[in-house]
């Protein structure tokens, strides 16, 4: 104890109590700084591929959303399951068509930096 | 169980069949068949939009609301496929695409296009994000196809990490709309937003986010940065394709959505309009104002597409009956004179090699028929009359003034004026521009269908630019019988 | 009526266009026989039409057909005949034919002269309809034919740069003015459900349209009529316009098309009349267009451009007459305009033709050798300036009577200046291309073939006793024919001696000094320098034009563009500098990106093309950024402020 | 420590482990200059991913998310990755130019999406309960009645991707296409068309006249 400010005080049990007990909002927070990771991971990367996988990254935290969300709702709610499968498998789908281009360029540059395919512009 | 009625479904089926038929006879037959496909590609559509068209009149869905038909989405589908139709003919010209998997090719865009049907008859989030994507996914592979062509695959990898992105951003917003509503339909989306207590700001940033994957597919600013680049390096009958259909199916899904979300969108309603206004401004000025520098023609249409979307959104900000009617005008419209546009694009670039304005000077002089062809669907996209691009401006802007909305009207007419000045330059090269070495180069021939297409296009170009009464007798029945 | 007349004079037009374009080459005259045929019955039609409604004023036909349902509203096709209309039809249908016949002269040989025919007929057209249209949309339409046609014929001769920006200068020009229209139409039609004249005379008179909507209504309309009828300040295309064949100069530039805005004005008074403020603004426009383009045309050189400027300074008085209300006026002194400007141009055409110079200083004692030419040119220039007894002597008369009766001094005694004026530059004109001392061009001229000559003679006629209508006892006055209501038009005779006066003092001062040259013509340029370079410059519109508009909006476009690609991007790349300096990853960067956004001030448009061009980056992630910025704002925006 | 129960703390030891874990590793996927080690730290991402899902009661989902992400996407990415780089290859800089503004702007994003997901309300999580049918059936019963059109779509959505990707990704030309020089050439005619800049300047002479 110093003074008059207890340290303590901040760790008041309904705040250690909303720390601890994970509600689904724990879940939605997760998934908000994933998806900014997979943002700025598109932003700033030069490599095709990895920002290829920096979508994968924003996916995922969609998926987490959903997960999150449809067990909130109780344990017989599918549907959000059932939109998980359905985002995998069109990141699959997009992951391969995507793949794809990348290798034609690379056959060309022998590079996938992003930011040397600028020959359109303005 | 759950019940199927396959009538409905039934020209959606036949696009896929029909595309894996093409792929299967161009594998089995090999080379022998390559005159084939085109043929029978048209054939397959047509047979699929006169399957469509029969089903006019219906207000139904099936499987459990998941795929809504209505008259809205019938005419939506027919501009469709007749986009569809117009570019597998103007396939039959464009040399760079050789013979190399033409099958593929074909049943791509077969593909493609029923796609983009299920996309405008999407009556679920789920459908409509499966529908989005792939419609999506097959662009990126259409776009990316001339895989020898440096412009090609980046204009391919562009589209695809722009689109991947969008839908990324997109998906975020469905999910947290699921979040507030634990259902994926989008009937029950209203419902449950309208019947629960949920913050309507969210409401608004949770259809904003989910809007930015429409926005992408149409072209709206602020998601129109991938439209020049993907454009300018696409094979020209596949720009053509994603000018068109692809944004006719954008629109559609976007009217829809945003008539249905309308009620629940209400209680933030101003905050909505909004943003959509300025959605469309910036689309329409951005659009016109960047046109104006370009010297590529197919980048020059593409900042065009760009503004046109503009105006296409401020129908559907308007809503009721006098919007929905504009936007599908505006739609027929559009198809008409944009592939006209694009496809005597393709026949001066097969014809000389370039897309740029320099190849099109003296054209007036080298290919008359030509010059005057694409005047007039440049004079149609500047909106002067008498041609179907004049009323499509002009049904927007009465809309728009009818309902109140004034300064989209005068933003709109002064886009439309500055967008003079773009097309004029094209109309300044082929006039008035001289180069006498162009004159010495041949012209080479031009294959029948592409002047099919072209000559389809004028008729629509005019008639309807005449006569409009048909395509607004079409767009009321659109209205009156729209589902949900 | 039948209403088959007037819809015949129309159709015959369309017909000969249709007939010119798909098959004129194997028609006699190469196709121009068509057109000759069918306004040669348009024109007959049009007497008809004009007769029957003179005997019975009655028989006015106002009929409207269903064209475009809206379901609430609905937007018709329909045509409207009276005397009004009747008198256009007949001015219209003469010229025209004067001009086509004319024309068989002037574009002999040309190798596109099927397709001159063709362009002809088109225009006549839809002048015609506009003529004929009884509801603002319909006008419109034609209203933006005759546009386009006069478009084509402006550029007739593509070939030459001049001509082809002629045509593009025009197009645009009188776009932004038919874009002031649309606005003005489509607020009327908001607001009332119609565009019909009757309706919306009827709902304007009666005040059932709120006066915002009226002002704008009004002023929109006016906006087209100033583009159309080039007055201040969107005239700037009228004299590039002679460009153009010089038989279109005098169909479109002098007779009709010009004066398709003084016709709006005058067929939509009742619109204007309900909002007095705009009808003050439409007077002193014409007023000062008239005066303005008058000072200019003083010190012109070439024959054409002096009539051009004439053209404007005339339709400045009638859209003056139209703004005091005296519409009559305004439509009769269109009337004798169309005569004795056509006249004049086709006069001058037939010097060209045979001179092949347009400037005025290398004729000079034509009148010797081009008898019949110089004698209907002369008559042509006395109707212009106002000489007692010809035509437009009366119809600038009543003009100038309406303006001093309806209290405008000032407005007054600027139009009687401009009389001076217009005396002064004519009969310039006339000294020193027909008297004097003959050129060495002048001394090969010829005189013009005989169809050439005789449309002028026809003319000539016509700009002699056009006005003798006005004369009590010898006509019923043009309010009468016209079918107006009357104004009590007396004889003023202060008002018309002082414009008997004034017109001899501008011919007397012209003969001073360029036939008699009393006084140097040098020495006056010299004495008066600043003045003359201002006048000779035409005040600098154009240059003005090029600085506060063009360049403006070019710059705007620009900044735009900037703002897409430069802000944006050199924000990007302002960003990753200061990070590349900080985190010293890299020793060195483009400077130029930073110094080109220093310099922005200083950009001049290539240089700032330039500059677009090396810093845009066409990368996608830039674009990600963008997009998620634009997003992010939305939606904060939406969020917090609205 | 009131109303907190055992269990309760375990499962939110786990949660924040294996978020931990997840927003770790995504961070290093976007940081690693290495981008065989990316790879390897998204694989990662995932599993971890697939532990939250463990912890909401998809056990299926789970099981899917290894399956596809980690062992179909995942790997797919790691054979780009070897075809197209050596994985010894010294990068040289593996962030844009623009960057710093990349950051930021995410974190903006980042801030205001944490604002909005706080505000969303939702019920804390139900109990188990009886869950007589399981989560694998009633996934596959909602795929075959509700879903059952977006499942079939998909079905055609990967075939498609796949003939796609053969066609653009396989290298030689198979039949019908133009001969190698003559694709040479062509390329090489493009690349002029795109490098001949051409100036522009048509406006201002357009202009200029007025």
């Amino acid at each position: 104890m110093i003074g008059s400010i207890n340290i303590l005080d901040i760790l008041k049990p309904e705040l250690i109590c909303a720390i601890v007990r994970v509600t689904p909002t724990h879940y939605l927070y997760v998934a908000g700084i994933v998806f900014c990771i997979g943002l700025m991971g598109v932003m700033i990367r030069r490599n095709a591929i990895a920002i290829l996988m920096s979508i994968e990254l924003m996916l995922n935290a969609v998926n987490i959303v959903l997960i999150a969300g449809g067990r909130a709702y109780g344990p017989k709610t599918y549907d959000a399951s059932s939109f998980v499968i359905f985002i995998i498998a069109v990141a699959a789908a997009e992951a391969i068509v995507g793949l794809a281009l990348i290798l034609a360029a690379y056959r060309h540059m022998k590079d996938i930096n992003i930011d040397d395919m600028s020959i359109m512009k303005w | 169980m759950v019940d199927i009625d396959f009538s409905l479904l039934l020209p959606e089926l036949i696009l896929i069949g029909g595309a894996f038929f093409i792929i299967a006879l161009d594998l089995i037959f090999r080379r022998r068949v390559t005159w084939l496909l085109l043929p029978v590609s048209v054939l397959i559509v047509a047979f699929a939009m006169y399957v469509a068209i029969d089903l006019a009149g219906t207000v139904a869905s099936t499987v459990m609301n998941t795929f809504v038909v209505d008259t809205f989405s019938i005419v939506m589908k027919v501009i469709i496929m007749l986009a569809t139709i117009f570019i597998l003919m103007l396939t039959d010209g464009y040399k760079p695409l050789g013979n190399a998997h033409q099958g593929e090719f074909v049943g791509l865009i077969l593909l493609a296009s029923s796609a983009m049907c299920f996309m405008v008859s999407a009556g679920d989030m789920v459908m409509l994000y499966v529908a989005i994507e792939f419609t999506s996914i097959i662009s990126y592979i259409l776009v990316g196809y001339l895989r020898r062509n440096p412009l090609s695959i980046e204009a391919g990898i562009k589209y695809f990490l722009f689109g991947a992105v969008s839908s990324a951003i997109m998906l975020f917003g469905m999910s947290l709309l699921y979040v507030l509503t634990a259902t994926t339909n989008l009937g029950g989306i209203v419902e449950g937003i309208m019947h629960g207590a949920v913050n309507p700001k969210i409401v608004l940033v949770s259809v904003s986010l989910f809007m930015v994957g429409l926005a992408f597919k149409m072209g709206a600013v602020p998601m129109h940065l991938w439209v020049p680049d993907v454009y300018q390096g696409a094979p020209t009958p596949i720009t053509a394709y994603i000018s068109v259909a692809s944004k006719t199916a954008g629109v559609a899904a976007f009217l829809r959505i945003a008539f249905w979300f309308a009620p629940m969108l209400d209680v933030a309603s101003g905050e909505w309009v909004n943003i959509l206004s300025f959605v469309s401004m910036a689309s329409m000025v951005l659009g016109t104002v960047i046109g104006i520098l370009q010297n590529n023609l197919k980048r020059l249409l593409a900042y065009s597409a760009i503004s046109h979307i503009g105006f296409i959104i401020i129908g559907v900000i308007v809503g009721q009956e006098v919007g929905m009617i504009a936007v599908v005008y505006y739609m027929v419209a559009y198809l008409f004179m944009t592939m006209g546009a694009f496809a005597i694009v393709i026949m001066v670039a097969d014809a000389t090699g370039g897309y740029e304005l320099n190849d099109y000077v003296m054209l007036s002089k080298r290919k008359p028929s030509l010059a005057l062809l694409m005047t007039i669907f440049l004079i149609s996209l500047a909106g002067i009359p008498p041609t179907v691009g004049f009323f499509a401006k002009f049904y927007v802007f009465a809309a728009a003034i009818k309902q109140g909305y004034i300064m989209l009207a005068i933003v709109g007419v002064l886009a439309s004026v500055v967008g003079l000045f773009m097309y004029a330059r094209v109309l300044k090269a082929m006039y008035l521009d001289k180069n006498d070495e162009i004159m010495k180069k041949p012209f080479g021939a031009i294959p029948p269908p592409s002047w099919a297409v072209v000559g389809l296009c004028l008729l629509g170009t005019l008639i309807f630019g005449v006569y409009p009464k048909p395509i607004v007798e079409i767009a009321r029945y659109c209205c009156n019988l729209f589902g949900g | 009526m039948n209403p088959v007349l007037p819809v015949l004079i129309f159709a015959l037009p369309v017909l000969s266009f249709g007939i010119t374009v798909l098959i004129g080459r194997y028609f006699p005259l190469k196709g121009a026989s068509v057109g000759i045929l069918g306004l040669v019955v348009s024109f007959i039609l049009s007497c008809v039409v004009f007769y029957q409604l003179q005997v019975d004023p009655t028989r006015t036909i106002d009929l409207s057909v269903t064209w475009l349902d809206f379901g609430e509203y609905t937007i018709d096709l329909g045509i409207l005949i009276d005397r009004f209309a009747a008198v256009m039809l007949v001015v219209v249908t003469l010229v025209s034919l004067c001009v086509h016949i004319y024309s068989l002269g002037y574009m002999k040989g040309d190798r596109r002269f099927t397709t001159y025919y063709a362009y002809l007929s088109l225009f006549t057209m839809s002048m015609l309809g506009i003529v004929i249209s009884n509801n603002l949309f319909q006008l419109f339409v034609f209203w933006e034919l005759v546009g386009v046609s006069s478009y084509l014929l402006i550029g007739f001769w593509f070939e030459r740069k001049p001509a082809a920006m002629a045509g593009m200068k025009a197009f645009v020009v009188c776009r932004i003015g038919d874009f002031g229209f649309l606005i003005g139409i489509l607020s009327l039609f908001v607001a009332t459900g119609t565009f019909s004249f009757g309706a919306l005379f009827g709902l304007s008179q009666a005040g059932a349209i709120s006066s915002a909507v009226l002002v704008v209504g009004a002023l929109g309309i006016f906006f087209g009529a100033v583009g159309k009828s080039a007055q201040l300040p969107l005239y700037v295309w009228l004299p590039d316009a002679m460009e153009g064949p010089t038989p279109v100069s005098a169909l479109i530039h002098a007779a009709t098309m010009v004066a398709a805005g003084v016709y709006l004005v005058a067929r939509t008074l009742p619109i204007f009349s309900t909002v007095p403020q705009i009808m003050e603004v439409v007077a002193w426009v014409g007023g000062l267009t008239a005066l303005f383009s008058a000072t200019i045309a003083v010190a012109q050189v070439d024959i054409k451009r002096i009539l051009a400027y004439s053209t404007i300074s005339q339709l400045g008085y009638m859209m003056l007459a139209c703004g005091v209300g005296a519409g009559a006026s305004a439509i009769f002194h269109l009337s004798t305009h169309a005569f004795f400007k056509a006249l004049l141009f086709l006069g001058a055409g037939s010097v060209i033709h045979s001179l092949h110079t347009n400037d005025i200083r290398e004729m000079g004692g034509l009148f010797s050798n081009m008898k019949t030419t110089a004698t209907v040119f002369i008559i042509g220039a006395l109707s212009l300036a106002g000489f007692p007894p010809f035509s437009g002597f009366f119809s600038k008369d009543e003009i100038m009577v309406s303006v001093l009766e309806s209290g405008h001094v000032w407005l007054y005694w600027i139009v009687v200046f401009t009389a001076f004026l217009t005396a002064f530059y004519i009969f310039r004109l006339i000294f020193i291309a027909f008297f004097g001392e003959q050129s060495e061009r002048s001394k090969h001229a010829e005189e013009s073939p005989k169809v050439m000559t005789v449309p002028m003679v026809v003319l000539a006629v016509l700009s002699v006793v056009a006005g003798w209508i006005a004369i009590p006892g010898v006509g019923p006055g043009f309010a009468e024919i016209g079918g107006f209501e009357l104004h009590h038009l007396h004889i003023n005779w202060s008002a018309m001696g002082t414009s008997f006066l004034v017109v001899l003092m501008g011919i007397g001062v012209a003969w001073a000094i360029y036939s008699r040259r009393f006084v140097e013509s040098r020495s006056i340029y010299n004495t008066f320098k600043p003045i003359s370079k201002l006048l000779e410059n035409k005040w600098y519109v154009d240059e003005i034009y090029n600085f506060f508009i063009v360049q403006p909006v070019i710059f705007f476009s620009r900044l735009l563009f900037a703002f897409d690609m430069v802000i944006v991007d050199g924000a990007v790349n302002l960003a990753g500098w200061l990070g590349v300096r900080l985190s010293k990853f890299e020793g060195e960067f483009d400077l130029a990106v930073v110094d080109g956004a220093v310099n922005g001030t200083a950009w001049t448009a290539r240089t700032f093309g330039r500059a677009v061009r090396r810093i845009q980056t066409g990368l996608i992630q830039e674009y990600v950024i963008v997009a998620s910025v634009a997003i992010l704002a939305l939606i904060i925006i939406g969020y917090y402020l609205m | 420590m009131t109303g907190l129960e055992t269990e309760e703390i375990l499962s939110a030891i786990v949660f924040y482990l294996l978020s931990g874990v997840v927003v770790g590793s995504s961070i290093l996927v976007i940081t690693l200059r290495n981008i065989f080690r990316s790879a390897l730290f998204l694989l990662l991402a995932f599993f971890a991913t697939a532990g939250l899902f463990i912890t909401l009661d998809a056990e299926f989902i789970a099981a899917v998310q290894v399956l596809i992400y980690v062992g179909a996407i995942g790997v797919l990415i790691l054979f780009a990755i070897m075809l197209t780089r050596r994985i010894q290859d010294p990068v040289a800089k593996s962030t844009t130019r623009s960057f710093i503004l990349g950051a930021f702007v995410s974190a903006a994003f980042l801030f205001f999406l944490i604002l909005i997901l706080g505000k969303i309300y939702l019920p804390p999580f139900p109990e188990t309960g009886a869950d007589t049918e399981g989560i694998t059936k009633g996934i596959g019963r909602m795929l075959l009645t509700y879903y059952l059109l977006p499942f079939e779509v998909v079905s055609v959505l990967l075939v498609g991707a796949l003939i796609g990707a053969v066609v653009i990704a396989r290298k030689e030309e198979a039949r019908g296409g133009e001969p190698p020089e003559v694709a040479l050439e062509r390329e090489r005619k493009d690349r002029e068309i795109t490098d001949s800049k051409p100036d522009g300047n048509g406006l201002e002479q357009n202009d200029r006249k007025h």
